[in-house]
């Protein structure tokens, strides 16, 4: 009963929060949260979202809606594992994860000896619209294009980084635009989209200076930049007052420089996207304020490579992967484990952390109350190469099971 | 194979000789190794040059170690291994280890991983020549100047003995090289075989093409056996000639005195009779004639008789069936079958054949069919109960170092561990006949050993040491 | 940067160019600090000879150097950290041949005299080592030549400090780049060529570059007039009109070189440049009656030019000298040593040029043509730590480069002549 | 103007190649008197020894005298060249050039009976060059595109027939270890190893032919009934300290052997010197071996490219002397970090004991004087500079006696220097090739267009 009620308070924030961005954007007629403005986008999530409302509203319901997962190890949203914990989740959400959870009669139960953690969630994706939708080669600066346009939740991507435990991921335009538009942040099962309106996408890489139209420098780059924030409208002013998140394509050393040294012209900060080395500059960014967003490592890292990525977890400087081959993703944190990063950090990187950096954090990520109910049930230790997926939950709902194991009783 | 290993002696490092002795030893005799005496006394002398080095014996080491991974199937807890210079002289848990003797402690010991299809410390040129025929020998494609961080990395994640094979991007590869990871290659102990298979791959984009190639493939086999027949015969004829020349020698030696006479008697008549003397013509059988030497001959002859395996990479079903369907024609060849992205659709068929397969346990494989993730299919395949080794495919030098981590994931994917790290070690040990030597940490094998720090397939295991013939060549940073 | 000079320097530097005496020696190698955070940056190097770059060459002294400054320069035997066989000036390399890419350049459109190359730098690559390693410790980076007037170049330290702006560019707005010749047309194509991207512009010949180039200054000619007239860089323009900043024009082949020279008087333009000059004496007069500076391109063993295969005989700058124009030596960014900027005076001594012009051709010259000679190009008080260490007497054939010190950090150690 | 830029190279080149006729090769043919006299400040003999205020006699195109003026009597009757401003050097020699021919390599992959005299070309600009630079004498051997190429030839830079220029014709073997288009490390090695074996199996044939030849004679005899008189052996025995040997090579009447195995008969057995071409490392590996196994060690000298010098125990080690080609100074880029280091290649062969020759051979195609002043300026002593370019090639080319120092009954070839050898401001003034007065820097045309900015066509015109 109480949990319940303060969990839809909780949701109600939360949607109110991922509300705001929408509030300023132009497009979309009706100014309400985050979860309607995905309606006319997918239908399915439309009911879904307002069944989510009335089954809140309408209070207590019987346990029988209550699902329970027994976790020989359930890694909790701070970082802790918590041996035979309980997950409890109810409409979608949990209520409640811990050592000492009573599992309330009638509640559905699932046994899992093996570990149990939050659905792992990609602060970056390449790959996961349909082709050619990434980038608009034609204009240089789109501020308001918004790349929940060009999200299929048919594509048959979506399936695969499900079944590597991937529940949500952030589609952003492609890096050949200096300004791409803003971000989306969707559900890999259900077309569900959690937010539509995550970031203002900058690319100040190479490919944003391309000789197909101006501008073809990365003078041009910045000075096309400094002017859009020097008197900020729109996009900018938000991305610049923090209402909305600032994700900036980067990848040499010289352009993460050059990053950085906007952002301090212009009181921004953000994710940096795709800097390999960005650790050689590691103090620099953690005193910009900004986390980055690595590409996927290769599995045996290079002694600079590794260098550098030690020092970007010795300078705790927040820190995810992007998502492009799905296999890749989870081996990226085992990676970073290998390189010297916490097993808190390295596992944070492809949960809470990332959601935090794709600014969801307050809704998916962490097996928290009130956060949605996505977690995966893996068959060991999800940093160990031998470990697999053996079932993912999205909403509380079993949304796949692996071929040769799966054991949902 | 020593026919091969002689009349191809090796220039690189000068140390083919010496390396491919104790690997001929155990193979089928050739009818040519006594082809060239001078070349077996000075594989003789080479293996008596270590002979004065038993006089005073090689210093011992003693690694106690938490856990001993004897072979894929068997292991020791609490047990010593006990190495003799480069040899291990005892494995067990009650091993006596003299006064004073050297000793290192280490969690967990196992034999040093194999990448049984590897690009490493080849120089790129050679790697992607595309003229490259059988008698090519990846040994004169090694890279001991270049490339040094690589093979560290190698060493680094476990991997001691490698494949390594030039000409890629040919039909026919080429000769491999097995090759220990010393981290100077000059030193003439890292060739472990320098003639360890022949390779050959089928490819093409067209699935006629491809099957064609496989008849091409099969047909230069058949040209091998018919060149090693033509030599049998040449030699049984030989012989047969000679002993009747030699008893011809004999009666005409005899027969000589009645010879002259006559010989002058006709003379005479020719005298009187004022005609010129016409000496009787001399006949005997003509000697037989020597088959050409063929270098690429040789090497596919040894293939066709079995003395060395060959690898042949091949991805799509309808070569995979065609090579099955031609091998019963050379029933003492030794096929193994690299890339094999497609081969579920035949895994009984292999199976059946008892033929052995380097997978690349990638998720970027040659996709196909089944799509690009490989990490599948070693599990389905020993599933299916076909022998599977690890290779890192063979155009990359940097994949070897991921391949201990790859097989890893492969366990993910549902291959048995035992069956991992066979394919790690003792399978490529023992299908490039190797397994004298390598493969295992047993009495009597060379001391290739990683010193652990936990399981060999945990993702935070680090490899602490790594000891190439006894040596510590490598540690943990 | 690196600011302030020691207060006691000037006190020193009269001290010991009096000579030193051994009394005093204790009191100098005293005052030679270490600086704990950051690689040292004080020193007292003594040597045969110094060459100053100030018309003085100095027979056994030494130089002082306090916190990545000069803080002395004397004569006199006195202790020091250590000592070589001759120290010249850090190198100056003043030609734009230091190419950072085609992405230094804004191409939408063919005239962009406004647009400076500094957000195009990557101070991160290696070929900055590479430079320092051959003695060259400042460098001016201009835009690739894909435009006509391709925007504003800047000065570079080639060393020392972080790799960052503040760190390393000493100077922007050094001038404007601009180029004749066959690199802006190159790759143009006609509109109906190429239907996407930017090659459909002009210009396609030596005429169109021409052409761009009147039509940029006419218009600012006639902004200067009419109020309700302008466009993007025209104050860039004007300050070039005025003189108030430099103009620096590529032109190699002879013909290049006149259309230059035309432009300068047809505008009267007062500070013009000539980069990659080569085919300069059989156009000696006009140069002379031009009043322009040069930057010569690399002297190479043929006699020709890595530019436009112009021909440059060893002998031209020594030619000029006699003629009384101002000019620098230049190596661009060749790989090959025996073209770099070290090597490029001897091979002008060979070609009869007097040594001390030769010096100063690759120091103080071409750091006033970029306007840094307060901060480099000599040997002086107050100055850049930028020195160059020498196995005998510089640019000899038969000498070569064993250390270098770039403001005040030893890049390359003279002692092990191995890097730090 | 416009028309003409991109033909203003091949204009002054056609200038000097007239300029050529003009000025090297006439001079060549005038100098008829037998003797010369030679003034000069001052005489370097060799890198230990110099003369000041020499004279230096020259007799029959050798050198009858060498010493101070007055102390060595000196012919009235002779020409007197030279004058006290000058500083007289041993004519410089190129050890090894794949240069002053019209195509230097061929496609064949193994071509033994090549001989380079068919392609040298001899108004080639290079031998002009050479002239203006002071060389003397150049080993001008088939370019390293090849796994065994062919003969090669010394010759010195003046003539305008190739007999005319021929110091010593025949001379030396190319082979690569680097390998050639087309090739890689690996197929090079295995066409390398089968060009020995095929040699072997040839010369084991045709012994075996005789010898079945022989028996087949004598049972024929036998059976005859006449007396077979045994026959003389017509050749030589097979004489080489290859690791392989063939019996009863004496009885093959040496004009019997084949023109392509001829040639590599007489390289193992050590008749004819070998110029190994190597790459790299890995290639001085494979050319040791090669030599060692085959016999033809004590003959082999190595051209090697600059990162060869990561093989330097070895090459110690067996031995040989090297020529090097390229920069100096190897560099090399750390595939991790990117960083680069430097390597100065000569004195790591000189620390290691090892013969080495310097070539013009080289990214600026500059001068040998040029090479030995950097390599000075890199960190070797003057001598061992001086050495690299004149005794060191002599003695590479098996040529010691005749070539690299002035000394009294060495050929007489002079330069005349404006200084000092390795000063910056020096200049080749004259030069003397066997006696013969072959070049004056006051009659080059070229040297005006090259370093003194004279129009090519103003000498196009003058030339006529």
């Amino acid at each position: 009963m109480i949990s319940t009620l303060s969990a839809a308070a909780l949701l109600l924030s939360s949607c109110a929060a991922s509300g705001q961005g929408s509030v300023a954007a132009p497009l979309a007629g009706p100014t309400v949260t985050g979860a309607v403005v995905s309606a006319p986008l997918v239908a399915a999530p439309l009911e879904a979202s307002f069944v989510r409302h009335e089954v809140v509203v309408e209070a207590a319901a019987p346990a029988a809606d209550v699902l329970a997962v027994r976790a020989g190890h359930l890694h909790m949203a701070d970082g802790s594992i918590v041996e035979d914990g309980v997950l409890l989740v109810r409409d979608g959400l949990v209520t409640a994860a811990g050592a000492d959870v009573a599992v309330p009669d009638g509640a559905r139960v699932v046994e899992h000896d093996g570990h149990v953690s939050a659905g792992l969630v990609a602060a970056y994706s390449a790959g996961y619209l349909p082709r050619d939708e990434a980038n608009e080669n034609t204009r240089a600066y789109l501020p308001d294009g918004r790349v929940v346009h060009g999200f299929d939740p048919e594509l048959s991507a979506l399936e695969d980084a499900l079944e590597q435990g991937v529940t949500s991921l952030l589609l952003a335009p492609g890096t050949s635009q200096v300004v791409g538009g803003r971000t989306a942040v969707v559900k890999t099962s259900g077309g569900r989209v959690v937010t539509p309106n995550a970031h203002l996408a900058l690319s100040m890489g190479a490919p944003a200076a391309s000789t197909a139209r101006t501008p073809t420098s990365y003078a041009g780059i910045v000075s096309g930049l400094d002017a859009r924030f020097a008197d900020a409208e729109g996009a900018y002013a938000e991305a610049k007052s923090g209402n909305l998140g600032l994700l900036t394509y980067v990848s040499a050393r010289h352009e993460v420089d050059r990053a950085l040294r906007l952002f301090e012209r212009h009181e921004l900060k953000g994710a940096l996207v795709g800097p390999t080395l960005a650790g050689e500059l590691a103090e620099r960014i953690r005193a910009s304020g900004c986390s980055v967003v690595l590409p996927n490592p290769p599995l045996v890292l290079d002694e600079r490579t590794h260098d550098a990525m030690a020092a970007l977890f010795e300078a705790q400087v927040p820190f995810a992967f992007w998502l492009s081959d799905p296999h890749e993703f989870r081996a990226s944190a085992i990676v970073a484990l290998r390189a010297g990063a916490t097993r808190a950090q390295a596992l944070a990187s492809i949960t809470s952390t990332a959601a935090d950096i794709a600014r969801v954090g307050t809704s998916v990520g962490k097996l928290l109350r009130g956060h949605d109910a996505d977690f995966v049930l893996w068959s060991g230790d999800p940093l160990e190469f031998t470990t697999s997926v053996e079932a993912v939950y999205v909403r509380g709902e079993l949304v796949h099971t692996a071929g040769h194991h799966g054991d949902d009783q | 194979m020593r026919s091969i290993a002689i009349s191809l002696a090796p220039f690189v490092l000068g140390a083919g000789l010496a390396a491919v002795s104790p690997a001929a030893a155990h193979r089928p005799a050739s009818p040519l190794q006594d082809e060239e005496p001078t070349e077996q006394e000075t594989a003789g002398t080479e293996s008596e040059a270590e002979a004065p080095a038993e006089v005073e014996p090689p210093p011992l080491l003693a690694i106690r170690a938490g856990r001993v991974i004897v072979s894929p199937t068997k292991e020791l807890e609490n047990a010593t291994v006990l190495v003799r210079g480069d040899v291990i002289q005892a494995v067990g848990t009650d091993v006596f280890v003299p006064e004073g003797t050297n000793t290192v402690e280490a969690a967990v010991v196992c034999a040093g991983f194999i990448d049984s299809w590897s690009a490493l410390a080849l120089d790129t040129g050679s790697l992607f020549d595309r003229r490259t025929e059988p008698s090519t020998r990846s040994v004169d494609g090694i890279e001991a100047f270049d490339g040094e961080h690589l093979r560290l990395a190698a060493l680094d994640a476990g991997v001691t003995t490698v494949r390594a094979q030039v000409g890629v991007q040919s039909n026919v590869h080429g000769l491999s090289v097995a090759l220990r990871l010393f981290p100077d290659l000059t030193d003439e102990r890292a060739i472990l075989d320098p003639d360890a298979a022949l390779a050959m791959q089928v490819f093409g984009d067209d699935p006629l093409d491809r099957v064609g190639n496989v008849d091409r493939l099969v047909d230069q086999l058949d040209r091998g056996a018919a060149y090693r027949k033509a030599q049998r015969t040449y030699a049984k004829e030989l012989a047969e000639w000679e002993k009747k020349i030699a008893e011809l020698e004999e009666e005409l030696e005899d027969d000589f005195k009645k010879a002259k006479k006559k010989r002058d008697e006709e003379i005479e008549e020719a005298k009187e009779e004022g005609k010129e003397y016409r000496e009787e013509r001399y006949r005997e059988d003509r000697k037989p004639r020597k088959p050409d030497f063929d270098r690429n001959n040789e090497v596919l002859g040894a293939v066709a008789e079995g003395e060395m395996p060959f690898v042949v990479e091949l991805h799509r079903i309808p070569e995979m069936r065609k090579l099955l369907a031609r091998l019963p024609d050379h029933r003492r060849a030794r096929p193994i079958l690299a890339g094999v992205s497609d081969a579920r659709f035949v895994a009984e068929d292999l199976a059946a054949l008892g033929a052995t397969v380097i997978v690349n346990p990638t998720t970027q494989g040659q996709g196909g069919a089944f799509g690009s993730n490989h990490l599948q299919l070693a599990a389905d395949l020993d599933e299916a109960g076909v022998e599977v080794l690890f290779g890192s495919g063979g155009r990359d030098a940097s994949a070897t170092a991921a391949l201990p981590l790859l097989a890893a994931r492969a366990v993910a994917h549902g291959l048995p561990r035992e069956a991992a790290l066979h394919a790690l070690t003792l399978g490529p040990a023992r299908a490039l006949d190797l397994a004298d030597r390598i493969g295992s940490v047993e009495t009597g094998k060379q001391a290739d050993l990683l010193l652990l720090t936990g399981d060999p397939l945990s993702a935070t295991t680090r490899v602490e040491h790594v000891l190439l013939a006894g040596e510590i060549v490598h540690s943990a940073k | 940067m690196l600011l302030g000079t020691a207060p006691i320097a000037a006190a020193t530097l009269a001290a010991f160019t009096l000579g030193a005496g051994p009394a005093t020696d204790a009191t100098l190698a005293a005052t030679t600090v270490q600086d704990d955070d950051g690689p040292r940056t004080s020193w007292i190097v003594t040597a045969d000879e110094i060459h100053t770059a100030t018309g003085r060459v100095i027979e056994g002294g030494f130089v002082r150097i306090g916190d990545g400054k000069i803080t002395a320069v004397g004569r006199g035997k006195i202790a020091g950290d250590f000592h070589v066989a001759a120290i010249t000036p850090g190198l100056v390399e003043c030609s734009s041949g230091l190419s950072v890419g085609q992405r230094s350049v804004e191409q939408d459109s063919e005239s962009t005299p406004h647009v400076s190359v500094e957000e195009g730098l990557d101070l991160f690559s290696t070929r900055w080592e590479r430079e320092l390693r051959r003695g060259v410790t400042t460098a001016c980076v201009a835009p690739d030549d894909r435009n006509v007037l391709g925007g504003l170049p800047v000065v570079v330290k080639t060393g020392g400090g972080e790799p960052t702006m503040d760190d390393r560019v000493i100077k922007t707005r050094v001038g404007v780049r601009a180029a004749m010749g066959s690199e802006p047309s190159a790759g143009n194509s006609p509109v109906f060529g190429r239907a996407f991207g930017l090659f459909n512009r002009r210009p396609t010949t030596r005429m169109g570059v021409e052409w761009v180039f009147r039509r940029t200054f006419y218009d600012a000619l006639r902004a200067q007039q009419d109020d309700d007239f302008t466009f993007e860089g025209v104050e860039t323009v004007n300050q070039v009109l005025a003189g108030e900043l430099p103009l620096f024009i590529q032109a190699a082949p002879r013909q290049d070189l006149m259309t230059a020279l035309g432009l300068k008087a047809e505008f009267s333009i007062p500070n013009v440049v000539i980069d990659a000059a080569a085919e300069v004496i059989p156009e000696a007069d006009a140069v002379v009656a031009s009043g322009a500076s040069l930057i010569f391109a690399p002297l190479e063993f043929d006699g020709t030019a890595s530019v436009e295969g112009a021909q440059l005989p060893w002998n031209a700058p020594a030619h000029m000298a006699e003629l009384g124009v101002t000019f620098a030596l230049s190596a661009r960014s060749t790989g090959n040593a025996d073209y770099s900027l070290a090597m490029q005076p001897a091979h002008a001594i060979r070609g009869g040029l007097d040594p001390v012009k030769a010096l100063e051709a690759v120091t103080i010259v071409p750091a006033r043509l970029l306007g840094v000679d307060d901060l480099v190009g000599s040997i002086e008080q107050g100055k850049h730590a930028d020195l160059v260490f020498w196995s005998g007497a510089p640019f000899q054939y038969t000498s070569s480069v064993t250390g270098v010190m770039v403001g005040g950090e030893l890049a390359v150690d003279p002692r092990h002549g191995e890097e730090l | 103007m416009l028309t003409l830029e991109p033909t203003r190279l091949k204009a002054a080149v056609r200038a000097c190649a007239l300029g050529a006729a003009l000025v090297a090769a006439p001079t060549a043919l005038a100098q008829t008197s037998d003797s010369l006299v030679i003034e000069a400040g001052r005489i370097v003999v060799d890198s230990q020894t110099e003369i000041e205020d020499g004279v230096l006699v020259i007799q029959g195109g050798r050198v009858a005298a060498v010493g101070k003026r007055g102390e060595v009597e000196v012919p009235w009757e002779a020409p007197v060249l030279g004058g006290p401003e000058f500083t007289a050097f041993p004519g410089f020699v190129e050890a090894y050039s794949a240069r002053g021919m019209d195509r230097a390599n061929e496609r064949i992959d193994v071509a033994p009976f090549l001989d380079v005299r068919d392609s040298i070309d001899p108004i080639n600009l290079y031998f002009q060059d050479c002239l203006r630079w002071g060389i003397t004498t150049v080993n001008v051997q088939q370019g390293p595109d090849c796994v065994i190429g062919g003969r090669g030839r010394l010759v010195k830079p003046v003539g305008i027939t190739i007999d005319e220029m021929t110091v010593r014709p025949g001379y030396g073997l190319v082979l690569s270890a680097a390998p050639k288009s087309g090739l890689s490390r690996a197929t090079q090695a295995g066409t390398m190893r089968e060009a020995f074996g095929e040699l072997r199996r040839y010369l084991e044939g045709i012994v075996q032919d005789a010898k079945d030849g022989g028996d087949y004679a004598r049972r024929e005899a036998l059976a005859q009934g006449r007396e077979l008189e045994g026959e003389a052996a017509k050749g030589r025995p097979f004489q080489s300290t290859a690791s392989w040997s063939i019996d009863g090579l004496e009885m093959i009447p040496r004009g019997a052997i084949d023109g392509k195995q001829g040639p590599l008969l007489d390289l193992v057995e050590g008749r004819v010197p070998a110029f190994f071409h190597c790459g790299g490392p890995h290639d001085v590996h494979l050319a040791l071996e090669t030599a060692k196994q085959n016999g033809f060690l004590e003959r082999t000298t190595l051209v090697l490219q600059p990162e060869c010098w990561k093989a330097a125990s070895a090459i110690a080690e067996a031995g040989v002397p090297v020529i090097h080609t390229g920069p100096m100074v190897h560099t090399e880029t750390d595939p991790v970090t990117g960083e680069e280091t430097e390597t100065f290649v000569l004195e790591v062969y000189r620390d290691k004991g090892i013969d080495f020759s310097l070539s013009s051979q080289n990214s600026s195609t500059s001068s040998l004087w040029y090479q030995a002043a950097r390599a000075v300026g890199h960190g070797l002593t003057r001598e061992q500079a001086i050495d690299a370019v004149t005794v060191a090639p002599a003695r590479a080319l098996g040529m010691a006696d005749h070539l690299g120092t002035l000394g009294e009954g060495r050929l007489a070839n002079v330069v005349l220097l404006s200084g000092d050898p390795l000063a910056t401001t020096t200049m080749v003034e004259h030069v003397i090739v066997e006696g013969a007065h072959a070049y004056d820097r006051s009659k080059d045309p070229r040297n005006q267009i090259l370093f003194e900015g004279a129009d090519p066509l103003d000498n196009l015109r003058s030339d006529g």
